[in-house]
């Protein structure tokens, strides 16, 4: 397992071979990237905040989730912080498994999860205008 | 006794601080603790319900008393992951 | 859309690179990977033999087909052939598109399509054995 | 007439060939092709109805006649993609 909240591009690469096991069939991965428009608006660049610690403790949290929840190998999560350009990477997530089915449900559910939980902020900066996206995700409060 | 407030995103645009060191009243809720930040930074946004609060790097409810040395943070919502809904 | 069969190994940057574009938010993508045990046997290595141009060919009607029942962007697929040891790709899918989970659909349809069509075949090695593996997928006798 | 016969895989193996040039009678079908070859090559599995043919890189019935120049592969089920099933 291995969780990153960093202000370095993303590679794929070192996760992919962090997670490979010599019984992984299959490897599911997700990269989220900025893209250059949303609700209309030309973005020229996002910003990412974070609150690194608690970041990384949320982030383990749902790796654990998904490791006990699915039988896969292993999982990466890194979240880049900082200033993103269009078409670089904010989010990596990787799993292996020995079975591809459990790959991609247990990637796609940690990228649904990590949303929700991970105290990291975008803001989207605009010819004209910038602003913090508040309300994509709400954390859910519970005795941890 | 002290407590740290640590301001993210949204606060620290309002703030201008990442950071800010007080001396708080023992038995002080985060809520009663934000409600007086505000007094002493004006922007700072009323969220309503949509607020959450975090001592020593744990989301705690509204009504969280804190304890000397803590940690405190406020949460808007996140919007971190991907920038594809 | 690239569609390559090709002996050389297989490194995914270069078509997470060709399918991104400017409005894509997501990227998913699938590696196959030689794992080191099937049905019980320790696999030494594998070896994939392929009808190229004719693989080619159904590679790139499942790429239309994905690209005409989803909302992406763009698709990449690319299988190796000849002698893979454990750890090796075999197979790779990268889609890229606008929002997220029909990057995740597309990716996983496109994988459980190829292994349908592709006439492209793996033989298992391993310890005092060997076999061509035949029967998990059927190819669909339709008129084109 | 002429046709190619390309062998991949297990008929690679049970063949030792990967392509084979025949001289061919007007008409003949790809299953009655598979048929003569067993003849030749008596290591040619039957495998009955999950056999499938090709012509030309297309996929074609079993009743499918041969004209000149075809190039007939044989494709057992397909096993490509991944090796986690």
């Amino acid at each position: 397992m291995l969780i990153s909240i960093t202000a370095d591009p993303l590679d794929p690469q070192p996760f992919i071979e962090h997670v490979r096991r010599d019984e992984s069939g299959a490897v599911a991965l997700f990269l989220g990237v900025v893209r250059s428009s949303n609700l209309g608006r030309r973005v020229l660049h996002l910003e990412y905040d974070a609150y690194p610690q608690m970041a990384e403790k949320k982030l383990r949290q749902v790796a654990e989730e998904i490791m006990t929840r699915w039988p896969i190998s292993d999982i990466a999560i890194a979240h880049r912080t900082g200033r993103l350009g269009v078409g670089e990477t904010s989010l990596v997530v990787v799993v292996s498994s020995p079975h591809r089915r459990e790959a991609f449900d247990a990637c796609q559910h940690a990228v649904d999860r990590i949303k929700e939980v991970a105290p990291i902020w975008k803001k989207e900066v605009w010819e004209g205008g910038e602003a913090w996206i508040e309300g994509e995700g709400q954390p859910t409060l519970h005795p941890e | 006794m002290k407590a740290t407030v640590k301001f993210f995103a949204a606060f620290h645009d309002m703030t201008g601080r990442r950071e800010l060191d007080l001396e708080v009243r023992e038995g002080l809720t985060v809520s009663e603790l934000y409600h007086d930040l505000r007094a002493r930074f004006p922007r700072l946004a009323d969220y309503g319900g949509s607020l959450l609060f975090t001592v020593n790097a744990e989301y705690v409810p509204a009504d969280h008393a804190l304890h000397d040395g803590d940690e405190v943070a406020f949460i808007p919502p996140v919007s971190g992951g991907t920038h594809a809904h």
